[in-house]
């Protein structure tokens, strides 16, 4: 299924074949489908907290993160997600219902209910769950990234950054001491157009976000993000440059944010044709068409993967929902690892009544 | 990409939900700490703001609606994702006679500029280079269900720095008063809004048409009381305030309850006063428990008035691990009424 | 500006100046911390250390001289001047298995660091992201005419950060082996180095030449005495003893003196069974006075201890102002000998 | 004097005019005279704490402000020096005997001893006392410029920063928000290939420092640091496009630390043969020459500007030694404006007696 052999196999598009297309198609959907039912959890009020859809941006976490290798022993490329890419870890091998149970705070999510959304980590599949500090991932990621090249271990670590945490002082910290050390991490920074309300032009002067790559002194590329085989190939290379010790690189995919920052923003200070402009270029439609004009698929197995992703994500809803909230003790998860320090874990302490 | 500038024609009529107290009409907090920010930026045309997403959306919490269009975009400037950046910058913006207000999105994010804020900014008068008039504003506090990130309660961070104030209201009245009399001071402030109080209903209040400032510095008696004081900040005072009637009612207890309002500097006076009175002292904060600011108003108290102490200082705090998502969690996590009046029946009957 | 790979031949021999305890000679502070550096790195090969100047340069204590030669680039790692972007980066490697120990050239530059250590280090375990085996050390205290920016005392900034914790060494026995005890440790670890202690002749101990750790979160009765306690950390602990010496002869006192060691998880088990011995309790902090330790160790004792209490709890301190520069200010700004005399005398009339 | 006319007057060199070229070199003189002073009363103890030197680099500095307009009525340009720019305060207006009591810890220093160094504030003269922490004074600089623009005031900011200096999260955030906004703050990287003992390739992996220019969509500019007219001119460049509306600019000067980091530091790790290549290329003895070549001074007249700073040092030190230490009371200054607030201001706080 998900493997290796999977860059160099196929004759068509970047060198994948025909299996591997259906993949991309198959995680693309997967990733809209679940946001969609996410969507509609929320708006029943079973989503906690709020809700970041990626509608117009799947092709990105999804091409990107096609081009890692995907391990579920912990000996793969690992990664953390922004709010985002959802669509990454379920390309990872995250299950669709335990990504629902972390949405809706469940006691048996990922988290039991402790952190939210795709704040997720697992080691063993190669995930980090992001804080919501923007541009700290960077820092973390190129910890990771550091510890493989120290090791000699031919693994990458993968980032994302939408195009405001560029303007952190964590991501200018953490990247160039990635780059500086030559350590394996890729970041992708994700033009979506927008941070929160405030457009790019509000967020940086320079004249692309690649430009920020030669004060790194890294390798760069820049691509559609709404093409997924084009940020497929991209991440391949870069991946594949970090992997061969040839050090850090920064790209840049341009995309749109088809929805407001979260789904309480009605987005007012959007111009209608802008949006309109994107929608006609929708990520999951435009890779439909393509694989139908090159022959790549045929309407049915599209229509097969479809029905077999909303079955998976329908039955995946019913098992977050159907799942229990935590129990309130579940807050004494340990902060520390003896066990022992637990006393000022109480909102009140009397003293020993004997005193009294 | 080259810079935007906005062309903004400045409407003359002050917007409708900017003028609730002129007509009269009781506000919530989040109201009264908008107009507080509209009046002030009229009254003196040095004030201005910075922060995220401030501008055309109006904040995230839609503080400041409305203003980008009345004032301007230098007025109104929203900023790139950089709390240190644009909190250094404002600090070097007040050097030079502005006075500027920052808005954190979440205060959380103000952990991003502590750095310029203890170094820089609290420093600047004792180092020489003059005072740094400079609001630090935004949303805190949990019952939201905001998770780890989105909840906290940033004050212990800052309490220990020696030149910031730290301002906390809890009610429509202060909120409007303490920020401007925040905004006019010529020190650094932190000025924390808890966001579920923002457009809590029962917190609606008229206020006074004139201009009024509450005094920085001034601890409040929200609650007169002789038998025990509770002293509290925030959404405490309101928390504190249910546990005191229901103490009333059950046990003919009579709780007094101190708004502290502004937590640095500390108004010791106040809390030496009434602990003078009642001879024993609870503190409650939403904030976590070990190093909250219970601590040092106990030292407070046993260096000012050890004598008149009947029983042990006491405390109701959260728990000491980060602010969990989860409702059942959070709750647990939080301070319950139910642990006020249980602290409160122990002291009296000790 | 192409990366530098060093060429390092590894040497056979551990040099001179971290084979004093085999050698059966006394260590002074510093050398007790570079000695446990060594040795730890010497044990796990995943234990390595990064920070600015560290390598060639030996750090700006020195305390790594001679690392680089023996142990390679990699594992004693000059970074870039970015200290939360090679905390951060520490805490990613620790994730990946390795046990990072960071240096701040300057504790003062931590503060630099509180973003990713507060929000992403202390809460990762409870977050669901694991342990983070992390030591983040370096020089801290006054008294050196560093002034407000190389003297700073910054526990109070961590303290209240659960998941954190927080390490303050008094004597070179200590140091070794609570800095062993740290990096051993699977929590990330705050280890303070009192820069006036390094290198302080009184302090050279002749150590065991065994591996031993002295756990962490465990106070040690400095001075054994029955009528007042003294909690101190760090300076405070010599100036305590100072002032204890000065009371037996003077006054016929016998002071207790209890030397945290480690700040976070407090010792409140020591703190109080002191206390109930000697009923009477004074904090000696060099870090300044509002918000500083000493409130929430009054708070402990109140909630634990309070019917034992024979007198107010006091606290000497630093003044409320940034650490100044000039001899005489500095001297004004810390804790005395004579404060501690004070209200020592003070609290055995009471 | 000192006037903005300076730079329009004369017909040589980067259009100085014979005044103005023997001015700089007084100022240079000064530099390094001053500097002198410091190492041997450093030797003395009487410098207390660290002394820094700027030997080898006095061109960056002092080429560099003269370009600003300097007021000595706080309506002028404003700077804030980095630990190597003592030379930006002399030609600032700082009086040499002040800035010798500085160092020295005097009760009558410009902050009666709580600082140090440069850190000294003079509005009126239009300097900034910068903060130890190193791309702070990045961020306070931009609000300063921020302030211009807004007020519609022809005045620039100035920052100085290391080639370490721009690795800090705090560079990063400050500089992008000056840039945004296009305020007139005016960046120079003065590259003298070590921070610390760490040198420029373990700092960043790019190819020079401007190349960070790019990705802040700034104007930029590269020169050699130890030639004082070549400064000059790049930072008039730069100055008067910020004074002109057009927003930020990032310099780079290329120099040399040829002293260790802190008069404590050997530099055992600088080759003998980098040292030697730059002593041959000192920014002192090399303006001399030039001065002398092109006939623009006489050495008659460049011995009496050596005398007259030499006499003006003397005297200088001689003020300073005398002035008295500060009283211990003077660390009780004043943190908040308001005088009440005084309580916690106390090592140690007894309960009224009558409660004893
Ligand atoms: C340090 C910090 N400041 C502010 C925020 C609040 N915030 C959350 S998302 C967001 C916008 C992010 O924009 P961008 O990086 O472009 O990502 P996008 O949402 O477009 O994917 C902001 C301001 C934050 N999370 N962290
Ligand atoms: C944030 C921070 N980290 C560390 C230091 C300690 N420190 C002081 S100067 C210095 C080197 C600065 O190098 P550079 O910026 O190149 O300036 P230069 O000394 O070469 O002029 C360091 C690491 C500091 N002052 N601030
Ligand atoms: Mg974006
Ligand atoms: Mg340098």
């Amino acid at each position: 299924m998900i493997n290796d052999s999977a860059v160099a196999a196929g004759v068509s598009a970047g060198g994948l074949g025909r299996a591997q297309l259906h993949e991309l198609y198959h995680y693309l959907q997967l990733t809209r489908q679940v946001e969609q039912a996410l969507t509609n959890l929320y708006r029943q009020n079973k989503v906690i907290g709020g809700l970041y859809r990626s509608l117009g941006q799947e092709a990105t976490a999804v091409g990107a993160v096609y081009a890692l290798r995907r391990r579920t022993d912990g000996t793969g490329d690992v990664l953390a997600p922004a709010i985002r890419n959802l669509g990454s870890l379920l390309l990872m091998g995250a299950p669709p219902a335990e990504v629902l149970r972390q949405y809706m705070a469940k006691g048996n999510s990922p988290t039991a209910g402790r952190e939210q959304n795709v704040h997720i980590t697992d080691y063993q599949r190669g995930y980090l769950a992001p804080i919501s500090h923007l541009g700290t991932m960077i820092e973390i990621l190129a910890g990771v990234a550091l510890s493989f090249r120290m090791r000699g271990e031919r693994r990458v670590a993968l980032g994302f950054s939408g195009d405001g945490a560029t303007s952190t002082g964590a991501f200018h910290e953490g990247f160039n001491f990635a780059a500086v050390q030559r350590a394996p991490l890729v970041v992708i920074i994700e033009n979506n157009r927008y941070a929160y309300s405030t457009p790019i032009e509000r967020q940086t002067a320079c004249e692309s976000f690649i430009e920020k790559a030669g004060g790194y002194g890294v390798w760069s590329e820049c691509c559609d993000g709404n093409d997924v085989l084009a940020v497929f190939g991209m991440t391949r290379r870069a991946v594949e440059r970090a992997r061969a010790g040839e050090g850090a690189a920064l790209l840049e995919v341009i995309t749109y944010r088809r929805k407001g920052h979260a789904e309480h923003d009605p987005q007012h200070y959007v111009p209608a044709e802008e949006l309109k402009h994107w929608q006609e270029r929708d990520p999951v439609d435009a890779f439909e068409r393509r694989l139908l004009a090159e022959g790549w698929a045929t309407p049915d197995e599209l229509e097969t993967i479809r029905a077999r992703v909303a079955e998976q994500v329908e039955r995946a809803r019913d098992q977050a929902e159907s799942s229990p909230m935590p129990e309130p003790e579940g807050a004494l998860y340990p902060v520390y690892g003896d066990a022992e320090i637990a006393r000022p874990w109480t909102r009140l302490s009397l003293p020993d009544p004997h005193l009294a | 990409m080259a810079t935007v500038k906005e062309q903004t024609v400045r409407p003359r009529e002050k917007p409708e939900h900017v003028r609730h107290t002129e007509l009269g009409k009781p506000v919530t907090l989040l109201e009264a700490i908008r107009e507080a920010l509209w009046e002030e930026m009229e009254r003196d045309p040095t004030v201005f703001l910075l922060g995220e997403d401030i501008g055309s959306y109006g904040g995230a919490f839609k503080v400041t609606e409305g203003f980008l269009d009345y004032f301007g975009a230098d007025r109104v400037m929203d900023t790139p994702i950089s709390e240190a950046g644009f909190t250094g910058a404002a600090a070097g913006a007040a050097h030079m006679g502005m006075r500027p207000i920052v808005e954190m999105q979440f205060m959380d994010f103000v952990s991003c500029a502590y750095e310029p804020l203890t170094n820089y900014v609290a420093t600047s008068r004792w180092r020489g280079s003059g005072p740094v008039p400079l609001v630090v504003r935004g949303p805190v506090g949990g019952g939201v269900r905001g998770g780890p990130f989105h909840s906290q309660n940033p004050e212990m961070a800052f309490f220990h720095t020696p030149g910031l104030k730290i301002v906390y209201p809890a009610t429509a009245h202060d909120a409007k008063g303490l920020l401007k009399a925040a905004i006019r001071d010529d020190d650094p402030v932190l000025y924390f809004e808890h966001k579920k109080l923002y457009r809590l209903p029962a917190l609606r209040e008229t206020l006074p048409n004139e201009d009024f400032v509450v005094p920085l510095g001034q601890a409040r008696v929200h609650r007169e009381g002789k038998d025990i004081t509770v002293v509290a900040y925030g959404m405490m005072v309101h928390e504190s305030q249910r546990a005191a009637e229901q103490l009333e009612q059950e046990d003919g207890l009579q709780i007094e309850i101190l708004d502290l309002r502004t937590l640095l500097p500390l108004d010791d006076d106040a809390i030496v006063q009434s602990v003078r009175k009642t001879n024993r002292l609870l503190v409650v904060h939403e904030d976590t428990r070990t190093g909250g600011i219970a601590g040092e108003i106990a030292l407070r108290v046993s260096e000012r008035a050890f004598e008149w102490l009947d029983a042990p200082i006491l405390r109701v705090t959260a728990i000491d691990t980060p602010v969990p998502y989860s409702p059942p969690l959070e709750d647990y996590f939080l301070p319950q009424v139910s642990d006020i009046v249980t602290a409160c029946r122990y002291l009296a009957k000790y």
